[in-house]
């Protein structure tokens, strides 16, 4: 089902049914997630791949139009990349532990001491809260800048300099600067 | 139904799929915003490579708890978490962007807009 | 939009919910699924569905553009000073178990701390994100 | 707070600067901010590769979580020497960016601007210093994501496209790079590269390990620009603000072929035998259609801009053939002229920005005379070019010459004969400046040299190009011991 999801956001030309598409999507992966046990990580899909995603694309389509004016032509040298990297993927997965493989070095390493000790030495249930937010909680502060990063680079590239003729907006905008 | 191991590496390969048809769409379509969501796709799938192979069956969301002792891996979760807001925050990035390439060469086709970057190179008189 | 009575009678019965919501995610965030970025991405929602009902100016009068940017700054000043905070006390950076003397409760200290660093930041950017757009696209004003 | 916390005070400066400089909102307090916060980064970084000369190695564990459960920072000589090279061209240039700013940035952005330089400037020192895999890629995306918007922030309508393409490119690199993170990580189960590359040798089956060095050299090169991965640089480099240029093309590409440099020879070394691979022998064969394709192209370039960034894909180029030789003189090499490299064309897209902004355009013809109308800026450009050709007596020159002894070392005489080529190219290229500003008479009256807050630092830059030419005890010291140590862990 997401597999015919992505096809028809391959092939559909109108932009706003690929956004409403792509909602979908993120909502059917965070279906998912919850089926292989990552409620945070599918809370977080649910909340930014359907919702905040899909409000940006739709205002984005709202400022700059919403037909792909291209008809869908099959490009060889996309379709070739696209191929080779699925090759080596498929290659490498090869040699991948079994799904839900116990014996697995992802599941012997590291980890065991956050399921074992984590709660105790942090006294918090969670482990993915515990993990964000102290053992790798570097990570997550780079995470915070890159939001913040994101935040300040959408207001220097779409403040102010509008036409003339918006000056309604202007002023409106001037009030923050 | 991604859960039932019908083969080894089936959630692999099902993962691979989303991946490349996403990257396709970023090569292939040439409508920026078309270009976007296939880059969210394709960042999308990645996140299925990291959480599948940390779930264990008969395991449980990694909250501890009295009742269980097998949880599936924590650690992928909290990467992922991180790989989601980074591409998130590339998305409102490239949007920001694509509003500007529309009020400023009044397109969003790469082609039409390559065709004025090509011609304000050779008048050397780009507006800003 | 301003006629539309019923909607502006339920978003104000709604939207202090939607903020109590985010508390409980942020705060649960220790036992349950959530934390500081889902609870600041539910906070922005609040006011976003205010904009949305109430048109933009009066959100911009409620939650102004200044506030916003520095609520962008201050969460990661926050999550930045729990870790230099660390250092202060003789740790390491971003090291929680000297934020007490108990170092479980230090721990305790330190992940609430840098939750609400992202909490504050999370909102911030999604807010400002949605106001610039906004403000960009001419939504009905009011 | 002492010393043992250089390493992380290095990143977290600049850091936690960029949101100072946000709540201030003040133009000039964030460039004072900025050139502060860069030269507290440069006293860390020089402080760090004091301590680590000899082969001490720093690890420094955040949140006093020990390795591998928590992240590790891990300096050791050839990190602490690439730290110099970032936080050093990030002082010289802020100060420079001053000017820059003011000409080409609307004044409502002048502190986001510089909010976005200290934010891609941690960015880089934090990719650098970690010995984290996936943090690297958190701070990967600091650098990139500011990147995009200080390119977007150039005074033309290009510099949006060129922002666009290198957001979608870097992206898909980025990608790619979590990619074969992913791998790495479900056959060792660790992400920290030291514990990594003594887990590795354990994997059983090599299938994972190689898709992974496939993934993670391809994301990398597409973000170090690479041949033929390129794409983006010539455009972004050529539209972005003056300071961005110069600042970008001194570090950006550097850090990630730094980080490659690192995860080949520290944890895909430990396992696979380098010598049985094909890709050394792919790597070396891009590099040297890089040296010749890039510099051909730089010779037809009719714009002073897009010609020194074509010359910096061929001068990447360089670096990776290095890499590729891997014996104790290329990877000596490879390292030097990272820095080498970086400090010339940082220096050259300064003056080159100086003089877009006086004479209005960089394209040839309108620098026809410069050397007249801006004596002292064209002189540097000639004396930082120099440098790229490889000519005795600048820094680019020492690593020419340990090229081609590694070349020679390993029996390549044909690649000795691209290095010839290929500088015989780079001459042509700095020829062509030459002729446009001395042999030709000049278009514009009454212009003058660019201003001393525009002309210091680049001067500056252009006399360590030749002073590291002549003494070459820090760069190639540090260089040579960097080598050995890549070397002694593929041992």
């Amino acid at each position: 089902m997401m597999a015919l999801l992505v096809l028809s956001v391959v092939v559909q030309r109108n932009l706003f049914v690929v956004v409403v598409l792509s909602g979908i999507y993120s909502f059917l992966m965070a279906t998912v997630l919850v089926a292989l046990d990552a409620v945070d990580v599918a809370m977080t899909e649910a909340a930014v791949g359907a919702g905040i995603s899909t409000v940006l694309l739709l205002s984005a389509i709202h400022l700059a139009g919403a037909e792909e004016s291209r008809p869908l032509r099959y490009r060889l040298p996309a379709l070739l990349v696209s191929i080779g990297v699925a090759a080596a993927l498929v290659y490498g997965s090869l040699g991948l532990p079994r799904f839900s493989d116990p014996a697995a070095p992802i599941h012997t390493h590291v980890v065991p001491r956050y399921i074992q000790d984590g709660p105790r030495e942090t006294g918090v249930p969670n482990m993915v809260t515990f993990v964000l937010a102290s053992y790798r909680g570097y990570d997550t502060f780079g995470e915070t800048t890159v939001v913040f990063t994101a935040g300040i680079g959408v207001i220097a590239l779409l403040r102010g300099r509008r036409k003339k003729k918006q000056s309604e907006a202007n002023a409106e905008i001037r009030h923050d600067a | 139904m991604v859960i039932m191991p019908l083969s080894d590496h089936y959630t692999y390969w099902i993962t691979i799929l989303l991946m490349v048809a996403g990257l396709y769409v970023v090569i292939a379509r040439s409508n920026l915003i078309k270009k976007l969501v296939g880059l969210a796709i394709f960042q999308t799938s990645v996140y299925l490579l990291y959480i599948a192979p940390g779930k264990l069956i008969g395991g449980t969301a990694p909250i501890a708890s009295a009742q269980f002792s097998v949880y599936s891996n924590p650690l992928p979760h909290v990467l992922i978490l991180t790989a989601i807001v980074v591409g998130i925050a590339t998305l409102a990035l490239g949007l920001a962007l694509v509003v500007r390439i529309k009020e400023s060469f009044n397109s969003i086709e790469e082609d039409e807009v390559l065709v004025a970057v090509h011609g304000d190179a050779m008048s050397e008189d780009g507006d800003a | 939009m301003r006629d539309f009575f019923v909607l502006r009678v339920v978003a104000k019965m709604l939207i202090p919910f939607m903020l109590i919501f985010a508390l409980y995610v942020q705060f649960h965030g220790d036992f349950g699924p959530g934390g500081g970025f889902q609870a600041g991405v539910i906070v922005a929602a609040a006011v976003i569905f205010y904009a949305l009902i109430f048109g933009l100016p009066a959100a911009r009068l409620l939650v102004p553009d200044a506030l916003v940017e520095s609520m962008m700054a201050l969460g990661v000043l926050i999550y930045g000073g729990t870790g230099i905070a660390g250092m202060l006390l003789g740790g390491n950076f971003l090291d929680y178990f000297v934020l007490s003397a108990n170092p479980v409760t230090g721990q305790h200290v330190g992940i609430f701390l840098v939750e609400a660093g992202v909490l504050v930041t999370v909102s911030g950017v999604m807010l400002k994100i949605f106001y610039v757009f906004a403000g960009r696209a001419k939504l009905p004003p009011g | 707070m002492s010393a043992e916390h250089l390493p992380v005070l290095l990143v977290v400066v600049p850091l936690l600067a960029a949101p100072l400089i946000v709540l201030f909102r003040s133009g000039r307090a964030g460039w004072l901010l900025a050139v502060l916060a860069s030269m507290v980064s440069l006293a860390c970084a020089i402080g760090l590769f004091v301590q680590v000369r000899g082969g001490t190695v720093i690890s420094y564990a955040i949140g006093n979580w020990a390795p591998p459960w928590g992240i590790e920072y891990r300096v050791d000589v050839l990190n602490a020497f690439v730290l110099i090279l970032v936080s050093g061209v990030a002082t010289i240039v802020s100060v420079y960016a001053r000017t820059s700013v003011i000409s080409e940035v609307p004044s409502d952005r002048h502190y986001l601007f510089y909010a976005m330089f200290l934010l891609c400037l941690s960015g880089l020192l934090g990719m650098t210093v970690t010995d984290d895999v996936f943090n690297i890629f958190v701070f990967l995306e600091i650098s990139s994501l500011s990147g995009y918007v200080l390119i977007a922030l150039g005074r033309e309508r290009r510099a949006l496209h060129a922002a666009f393409q290198y957001l979608i490119l870097g992206t898909i690199g980025a990608t790619f790079y979590i990619i074969g993170v992913g791998f790495l990580y479900l056959v060792t189960g660790t992400l920290n590269i030291v514990d990594m590359a003594g887990r590795i040798q354990a994997v059983a089956d090599h299938r994972p390990v190689l898709a992974a060095l496939a993934f993670m050299t391809v994301g990398l090169s597409l973000k170090a620009a690479l041949f033929p991965l390129h794409a983006w640089l010539p455009s972004a480099y050529s539209t972005a603000p003056g300071a961005v240029a110069a600042f970008m093309a001194g570090t950006a590409t550097k850090v990630s072929l730094y980080v490659f440099i690192r995860l080949l020879f520290g944890v895909f070394g430990a396992r696979l035998v380098l010598q049985d691979l094909p890709l050394l022998e792919a790597l070396s064969l891009l590099s040297i259609a890089a040296m010749l394709v890039a510099s051909l192209v730089a010779v037809m370039e009719k714009d002073l801009k897009r010609l020194l960034a074509y010359s910096s894909v061929a001068q990447i180029g360089y670096i990776t053939l290095g890499v590729s030789l891997a014996n104790q003189d290329g990877l000596t090499a490879a390292v030097v002229h990272l820095f080498n490299h970086g400090i010339a064309k940082a220096a050259l897209f300064m003056l080159v920005g100086g003089a877009a902004l006086r004479l209005g355009g960089c394209r040839l013809e309108v620098l026809a005379g410069m050397g007249q109308r801006m004596p002292l800026s064209a002189f540097c450009i000639v004396i930082a070019g120099l440098s790229l050709i490889g000519v005795p007596g600048t820094a680019g020159f020492i690593t020419k010459w340990h090229l081609v002894l590694a070349a020679a070392e390993a029996g390549q005489w044909l690649t000795i004969v691209a290095i010839g080529a290929s500088s015989l190219l780079a001459a042509a290229y700095v020829w062509r400046f030459v002729e446009a500003a001395y042999f030709t008479a000049p278009r514009h009256h009454g212009v003058q040299e660019v201003s001393v807050g525009m002309l210091a630092p680049a001067v500056i830059m252009t006399v360590a190009c030749v002073y590291f030419g002549l003494d070459t005890s820090f760069t190639l010291g540090a260089a040579r011991e960097a080598a050995e140590l890549l070397l002694g862990a593929v041992k």
